[in-house]
């Protein structure tokens, strides 16, 4: 009979309409500031750059070799490379970046530049409470404010910076390995005067099929 | 009157009556009808948009619970100076006007609206002797006045020069002129059996007892059939759920007032509530006894107290509406007013003609309870059953622009 | 009511007129049309100052709330709401004002040269009962007659302006039905 | 000026108003403005008579004019459905270029 359904649906609403005065576990409302949702671990928004050490700025294993820069598809990461180099991780030298920003206005967390980065310099970060008063300068964000150390990045990410700590710490146990292997050679030939033994050592080769993360 | 002589409850019944009095007693003999006026005017539009405010709130709360949520609860306990917030929002916001929008008629929309709504309070009973202007037409009043609401949801959407709100000004427009009809048709079942336009007699003629229950329209089978039919008639003419296609947000935006931002957004939203207020206003004083207690022993509560009673159950009988219906599509909602609204308000004037003339007596009542009942009944079937198996209500058709 | 011209009558006056006149100078047809419903709305206020309560009423819900909303839907459906960008007036409309302006002055001189009315009797007891008894006794006929005008032209309207296929039936027939 | 006078010169002015408009536009659609203001013009003549008859109990000058807003209200719904009828053959509106319409 016409009408029949609207009877029926407004019982239905009036039951959700009282239930949720009676029982509380049908709402699902979380009082934001006050109490929050534990972030599930694949959470993500926007990249931010790793570091190791005490000192962000000398920490950073970005090298600015503007891969990110180049694969970012709505093109929000703008990057200059420094002209001097300095020691990265494994005390090879590297160029650094001068200047490294990203504009979040414009970024849309395809998480594009983290697959391409062969360095595990760029992650994605958690942090989504980034509301300025300025929205064009307030919403790009410099090398200092990117910057966050390895502890961060293994607790917000457990599971995928293990993975990403293993690897380097791996890499970085191949090339001491080598490093004392050409040591060990060079010291045997000690009685030959040694030439270049900087040639020796190969540059930290990624694998290109690294896994994503978990 | 004298206000010493009443007893209490009968002081409280007239509180605001004399409170007009007392307040054009300052003034010379001849300024008095006009000082009055214009008590009664501040009075109405200090306490209809305190209502709307009080609905912003509840309607927002209400759809929460029903969608098992909290609602707004941040500003004030419970949130209820939520509407306080918006205001100041509204108020602050900056004005935008289009650029190839025609700048006065996109000015004048929003005021015109809220003006012709707010001349529709003038004759609505709000209690025992609280009626602005006692006209003999009261009634007729109100639907010329609500008829130019019209004109000014056409020209917010024409002038702001943009396709999503002429389309949707031209639905509502469309709509709420498809709808009058029965609108009217269903309102004059009242004005028959009363034998007046005039509201305040409307009302008292449904002011009787008969044991403690009272003489409402809406207790007699036409009564309840044009109840039923006025509601849907004012949810289509008040553009709400789920009748609100003009401001179908998934398909046009906002309506008629994409546009409109600020304050000037505001007055619609005011008038919109308004409107909805008014029409449920005229449909308590029409079929549900106006300021009358539904129970001959609680007549001792002030009357206004509830006229605002039975405004605020029908408020959120649109809330609880709106948090259950899904939007209609266009062919149904003109298939709904010409082909079922039409023909039931229609067979509904004839029937309470024939409740009239059937007369009072005491087998003619059961005679003509029984005759009315079943004729309605009968059409509401039938006439259900054929839509539904014809799939009017229900079947796509499609229409391209030319 | 108004004895005496009020200054209410002469401010109604003024809008209604100039509404006319704006409908009558204004290039754009919609406001043309807006401009015209200001025309009705003073001429029903009008009808109220005249103690016509009733006609008042009358007016705004068949002008205002259907003729004026059926002049901007044809507007609309004939393309006509942009401004135009040739001349608005007829080669001829020098010939038209001239009528216009002649029949105008025969009007007024014969209001102003006749005899003046009588001071008017009091308000006439005008419900809307009565109105109602003189329709359903007096003017039964006439008013059985304009049912079928209306009617007729709900159905000549529809047919007139409806397509081959029978789909475009919605705005004619609410003037009709007012 | 007496009161009725004061009406019938707006009445007289607004319906001077109207024939000048369906005198001179060029559009159909105005046209038929012209006609309606013409027709509330002579509304108004007819309630201002009638209020100031010598027995306005008659109702006769209010019952004209209720009629005459139901006759126009027929009217104008009918007038405009043949502009938009003819609008949608010629695909104009133009009383200028309507040749094919002249008897």
């Amino acid at each position: 009979m016409l009408g029949e359904g609207i009877v029926k649906g407004l019982a239905e609403t009036a039951k959700n309409f009282a239930g949720s005065f009676v029982s509380k576990e049908r709402l699902t409302t979380v009082q934001y500031p006050e109490e929050r949702v534990e972030p599930i671990e694949n959470t993500r928004d926007f990249p931010f750059l790793v570091y190791d050490g005490s000192d962000p700025m000398a920490g950073l294993r970005c090298v600015a070799c503007q891969i990110c820069e180049k694969e970012c598809p709505p093109k929000c990461i703008y990057i200059t490379k420094s002209t001097d180099k300095k020691p990265d991780y494994v005390g090879k030298p590297q160029i650094y970046p001068a200047r490294f920003d990203i504009d979040i206005s414009v970024c849309m967390s395809c998480q594009i530049c983290v697959e391409v980065c062969p360095f595990e310099a760029i992650k994605m970060d958690t942090e989504f409470e980034l509301s300025t008063t300025d929205r064009f300068e307030g919403l790009i964000l410099d090398r200092e404010q990117l910057a966050k150390s390895n502890e961060y990045y293994n607790k917000i990410h457990p599971t995928e910076a293990a993975e990403v700590d293993a690897r380097l710490a791996e890499e970085k146990a191949k090339v001491e390995a080598k490093a004392k292997a050409a040591a060990a050679a060079a010291a045997a030939k000690a009685a030959a005067p040694a030439s270049g033994e900087t040639t020796a050592k190969p540059a930290p080769q990624k694998d290109p099929a690294k896994e994503p993360g978990a | 009157m004298n206000f010493q002589a009443l007893t209490l409850p009968e002081k409280l019944d007239q509180l605001f009556v004399f409170v007009q009095h007392w307040i054009m007693g300052f003034f010379p003999a001849h300024w008095q009808p006009l000082v009055g006026a214009l008590v009664g005017v501040v009075g109405i539009v200090a306490s209809f948009p305190a209502i709307f405010a009080l609905t912003t709130v509840l309607e927002r709360k209400g759809l929460g619970r029903m969608q098992n949520r909290l609602g707004p609860n941040r500003v004030g306990p419970l949130g209820i100076f939520q509407p306080v917030a918006d205001g100041i929002k509204s108020l602050t916001k900056e004005d935008i006007v289009p650029v190839s929008a025609d700048g006065v008629v996109h000015f004048l929309a929003p005021v015109v609206l809220v003006v012709a709504i707010f001349l529709g309070y003038a004759s609505l009973p709000i209690g025992r002797n609280m009626v602005l202007v006692n006209i003999d037409a009261g009634l007729l009043f109100f639907f010329a006045v609500g008829a130019s609401t019209e004109l000014s949801i056409f020209m917010a959407g024409w002038s702001s020069r943009n396709k999503y709100s002429l389309l949707g000004a031209m639905r509502a427009v469309a709509q709420m002129i498809s709808y009058e009809v029965p609108l009217l048709m269903s309102a004059i079942v009242a004005v028959m059996m009363t034998g007046s336009l005039s509201t305040v007699k409307i009302v008292e003629a449904q002011s009787g007892f008969t044991g403690i229950f009272p003489h409402w329209y809406v207790f007699t089978p036409w009564g309840f059939a044009g109840f039923v039919l006025f509601v849907i008639a004012a949810l289509a003419e008040t553009n709400r759920t789920p009748f609100d296609l003009p401001e179908g947000e998934s398909e046009l935006v906002a309506g008629y007032f994409t546009e409109y931002s600020g304050f000037k957004f505001a007055l619609f939203f005011l008038g919109e509530y308004l409107g909805m207020m008014s029409i449920a206003g005229f449909g308590i004083t029409l079929f549900l006894g106006g300021w009358g207690a539904p129970f001959s022993f609680l007549n001792f509560i002030p009357s206004w107290a509830w006229f605002f009673l039975k405004l605020l159950a029908a408020l959120c009988f649109f809330i609880w509406l709106r948090g259950t219906l899904p939007r209609l599509r266009q062919d149904q909602l003109m298939n709904f007013a010409w082909k079922f609204m039409l023909p039931m308000t229609l067979l509904n004037l004839m029937v309470a003609a024939a409740w009239r003339f059937l007369g009072d007596s005491a087998t003619g009542a059961w005679l003509r309870w029984v005759l009315c009942a079943g004729v309605l009944l009968l059409a509401y079937v039938g006439l259900g059953r054929v839509l539904m198996r014809k799939q009017r209500l229900g079947a796509r058709s499609y229409r391209y622009a030319e | 009511m108004i004895f005496g011209l009020s200054i209410a009558f002469w401010i109604t006056a003024l809008f209604t007129v100039a509404g006319a006149l704006a409908a009558a100078l204004l290039k754009n047809l919609v406001h043309c049309a807006l401009s015209l419903t200001v025309t009705f709305a003073g001429l029903a206020i009008l009808f109220l100052q005249l103690d016509a309560q009733f006609a008042g009423f009358a007016q705004m819900l068949v002008y205002i709330g259907a003729v004026a909303i059926l002049v901007v839907f044809a507007i609309l459906l004939t393309r006509g709401a942009g401004a135009p960008e040739y001349r608005i007036y007829t080669s001829s409309w020098l010939a038209g004002i001239a009528i216009a302006a002649a029949v105008f002055a025969l009007l007024a001189w014969s209001v102003i040269t006749s005899l003046p009315a009588g001071a008017g009797s009091a308000a006439p007891d005008v419900t809307v009962l009565s109105i109602g008894q003189a329709l359903m006794s007096t003017y039964v006929l006439p008013l059985e007659i304009v049912a079928v005008v209306l009617t007729v032209a709900l159905i000549g309207a529809v047919i007139v302006a409806m397509h081959d296929k029978g789909d475009a039936k919605t705005h004619e027939q609410k003037g009709g039905a007012q | 000026m007496t009161p009725l006078a004061g009406f019938l010169i707006v009445a007289a002015l607004v319906f001077a108003i109207g024939l000048a408009v369906a005198l001179t536009r060029r559009n159909a659609i105005m046209v038929l403005i012209g006609i309606e203001l013409m027709l509330n013009a002579a509304n108004l003549n007819l309630i201002a008579f009638w209020r100031f008859s010598p027995h306005p109990e008659a109702l006769t000058g209010m019952m004209f004019a209720l009629f005459s807003i139901a006759v126009a209200a027929a009217e104008a719904a009918v007038g405009l459905g043949l502009v938009i009828a003819y609008h949608r053959h010629t695909k104009t509106t133009d009383l200028d270029a309507m040749p094919r319409m002249k008897g």
